[in-house]
């Protein structure tokens, strides 16, 4: 360990702003790919799921139509 | 069924149906910012790095960049509620045409006017601006940036019937945005040099209410022209 | 009231005045004794006009196209557009964006608006074109309903509509160099 | 190699594939970015010229590094989509490119953190800082070309072909910046001095650039499963994954 005690190692020898910020804005763009990679993934299924219904319902009119 | 005229109504319908449509395509929105951010790159690459030269242009650069990536998005104002037949429909409807044409405006400056004043403080960063200037560029942008939405709509309504409308809407739009351009950059300059830069700012303000007053009328004219 | 006549002969022309689009270059067009450029907003009030462009927006679904027609007319949505909608043929298709709908089903989501209105005066050009023969018949059925309701219908179209309506009156224009 | 890669071609096969190998990259992500961060920011001990800011180049050089190894990459998926007609390389290729324009902006975010303190300014005219943006242009640029098309197909190939010549660009582009750098500003400044890099700073630097290159992997790899997806959205394999999950 480099630092003596937490407060050191926050402050990152004056530079703590600049070091937390890079560190900080990669992180945050790091998790924000990933959650929007989930979402899609979700989003995805979930349009396809909407297509299976919606075919449902068209087949259901249809027959409602020949009865 | 039951028939409530309520003008706000109209306003928040037209105004959401553009933003749902920009929202829905991003590249509405995007597009223009990336235009905005390559133009200020190239002038450092055309120019030279020097920071304090960078500083000095910087005002004339982001407005001029400003000016331009603004005009991309008018020819999209009207034209394709012009080509779908929207325009006559809302040009049928009992509302007055002004409201809506105000609320396609208000709509089309929240999707090209606002990100720009937003990202303001990444473009003072490029180009070395200091704080001053930084806060009187963005009160600049705040005011004009609407005032161009508005005299923009006047010359995408009267080209919106033609076929290659785009280009001559720039003639036609550009020389009345100098005045615009002249104040805001001359507000920024001054305040480089610690003065007071409020009257620029009251200028603008005032030209701002002008256009909010008058430009919906001239807009609805011309869109009754170019659909006729 | 139909309007006929050959392609060209001003028919869509015509209609676009009576609608209050263009200014003719003589004359006045009347409604209900007063002249329609005056009163526009009076006469835009009774008025449903659908053209060639029909004005559904292709990027938004047939509902939020809907919605929004009511909307700008002043209408509270209170009705159940969703059975609306099944009705005149699109179960399934409501949350898909118009673009990719067939023409035929596009002009549907187009002649809704007969549907969500209480104008008076229908001017439509061409309403028949692109659908199907049930979707033909539906539409005749609306137009008897809005007859009996006191309504007025002036249209253009190349069918023949003297088997269904009695009293159908013809204008024919003759096209002139 | 042909024969045993063919089978990948499928849509569901290649499905699978990406399944299979998603764990593995996930586990050298978690892993590494964890003990690489540590080991970065309160480990290794800090530079006697730049103090503790140099930490950031624990992110700064693994991102800039594979802001052009994702570009590579996507290029060389591109060359593949367009000589052997692959459509899998070319939705590759879409995959890469959002992840490619997120670790550009963290080399340029970072670039700017550590600039402050150095050179007293967010952003110089940098020779290396400067490509590194037009890189981010040309990224965003394949991004928004395929989003232009209505026809995901030919988008596909579009964007393919836009990022082969954005890779034949680079170096031209690289070069003549260096060159106008040079050219206005004298020698541009070094940032590093490569070749006395201490080991106990190098193997933590190491480490980073294995995280972040696993980090590309899995999110390229997630990223190439929903473009699957999304393109074989009609066929039955697609509808039984719903009753699976």
């Amino acid at each position: 360990m480099q630092f003596d005690s937490f407060s050191d190692f926050i402050a990152m020898g004056g530079y703590g702003f600049y070091v937390w910020l890079s560190f900080g804005s990669c992180a945050l763009i790091l998790i924000g790919i990933l959650l929007s990679s989930l979402n899609d993934t979700k989003r995805i299924l979930s349009s396809v799921q909407q297509q299976v219904d919606r075919e449902a319902r068209i087949k259901q009119a249809k027959l409602e139509q020949q009865v | 069924m039951i028939r409530q005229h309520s003008y706000w109504q109209l306003f928040s319908a037209v105004c959401k149906k553009d933003l749902q449509l920009a929202f829905r395509q991003r590249a509405e929105i995007v597009n223009p910012l990336l235009f905005f951010l390559i133009v200020i790159t190239l002038f450092p690459l055309a120019i030279g790095p020097e920071p304090g030269l960078l500083a000095r242009i910087a005002p004339g650069i982001i407005w001029v960049a400003a000016l331009l990536s603004t005009m991309l998005g008018l020819d999209k104002l009207f034209r394709d509620d012009y080509h779908d037949g929207s325009l006559e429909q809302l040009i049928a409807s009992s509302y007055p045409l002004p409201l809506t044409v105000l609320a396609k405006v208000v709509a089309h400056w929240i999707i090209t006017g606002l990100p720009l004043v937003l990202m303001t403080p990444l473009f003072a960063l490029l180009l070395n601006l200091d704080t001053n200037a930084l806060i009187a560029t963005v009160l600049t942008l705040l005011l004009g940036t609407p005032l161009l939405s508005f005299i923009g709509a006047i010359g995408a309504g009267l080209t919106v019937g033609l076929q290659k409308g785009g280009i001559l809407m720039s003639l036609l739009v550009l020389p009345l945005y100098i005045p615009v351009l002249i104040f805001a950059t001359s507000a920024i300059e001054t305040s480089t040099m610690s003065l007071d830069y409020s009257g620029q700012l009251a200028i603008l303000g005032a030209m701002l209410v002008v256009a909010i007053l008058s430009a919906p009328i001239a807009i609805s004219s011309a869109l009754k022209v170019s659909v006729s | 009231m139909q309007l006929a006549g050959p392609n060209g002969a001003g028919k869509t022309s015509l209609l676009r005045i009576i609608a209050g689009f263009s200014v003719p270059d003589e004359g006045d067009v009347l409604w209900q004794g007063k002249s329609i450029i005056k009163n526009y907003d009076e006469f835009a009030r009774e008025l449903l006009f659908i053209g060639h462009k029909t004005g559904v927006n292709s990027q938004l679904t047939a509902l939020e196209n809907v919605q929004f027609w009511l909307q700008i007319q002043g209408y509270n949505d209170t009705q159940d557009l969703y059975a609306l909608l099944a009705k005149i043929g699109l179960v399934g298709l409501e949350d898909v964006p118009v673009r990719m709908l067939s023409a035929g089903q596009q002009r549907r989501v187009a002649l809704l608006r007969l549907w969500l209105n209480s104008a008076k005066l229908w001017v439509l050009d061409e309403p028949f074109t692109a659908l199907d023969k049930a979707g033909v018949a539906f539409l005749q059925q609306r137009f008897i309903t809005h007859l009996e309701q006191g309504g007025a219908i002036l249209l253009t179209t190349h069918q023949d509509l003297t088997t269904h309506f009695n009293d159908l009156q013809t204008v024919t224009l003759e096209y002139r160099h | 190699m042909w024969k045993w890669l063919h089978p990948y071609a499928k849509a569901d096969r290649a499905y699978q594939l990406c399944n299979t190998l998603l764990p593995y990259f996930a586990v050298i992500t978690v892993v590494c970015m964890i003990v690489g961060w540590v080991w970065g920011l309160a480990y290794a001990p800090a530079d006697y010229q730049q103090k503790d800011s140099y930490r950031i180049i624990f992110i700064h050089v693994p991102s800039a590094i594979l802001s052009m190894g994702a570009y590579s990459s996507m290029a060389i998926a591109a060359i593949v989509a367009l000589v052997w007609q692959l459509r899998n390389a070319e939705l590759a290729v879409i995959a890469i490119a959002p992840v490619g324009a997120c670790v550009t902006a963290i080399a340029l975010i970072t670039g700017a953190a550590w600039g402050k303190p150095m050179w007293g300014a967010w952003w110089v005219w940098d020779a290396r800082l400067t490509s590194e943006l037009i890189l981010l242009f040309l990224y965003l640029g394949v991004l928004s070309l395929y989003h232009a098309f209505e026809d995901k197909k030919a988008a596909g190939r579009a964007a393919s072909i836009l990022a082969i010549v954005g890779v034949i660009n680079l170096p031209i582009i690289h070069f003549s910046v260096e060159w106008w750098n040079t050219l206005h500003q004298g020698a541009s400044i070094t940032k590093f001095n490569t070749n006395a890099i201490d080991p106990s700073m190098f193997w933590p630097l190491m480490l980073n650039i294995v995280a972040f290159a696993a980090f590309v992997g899995t999110v390229t790899l997630m990223r190439l499963k929903n473009e699957i997806l999304q393109r074989e959205k009609h066929r039955p394999w697609v509808r039984q994954l719903l009753n699976r999950g």
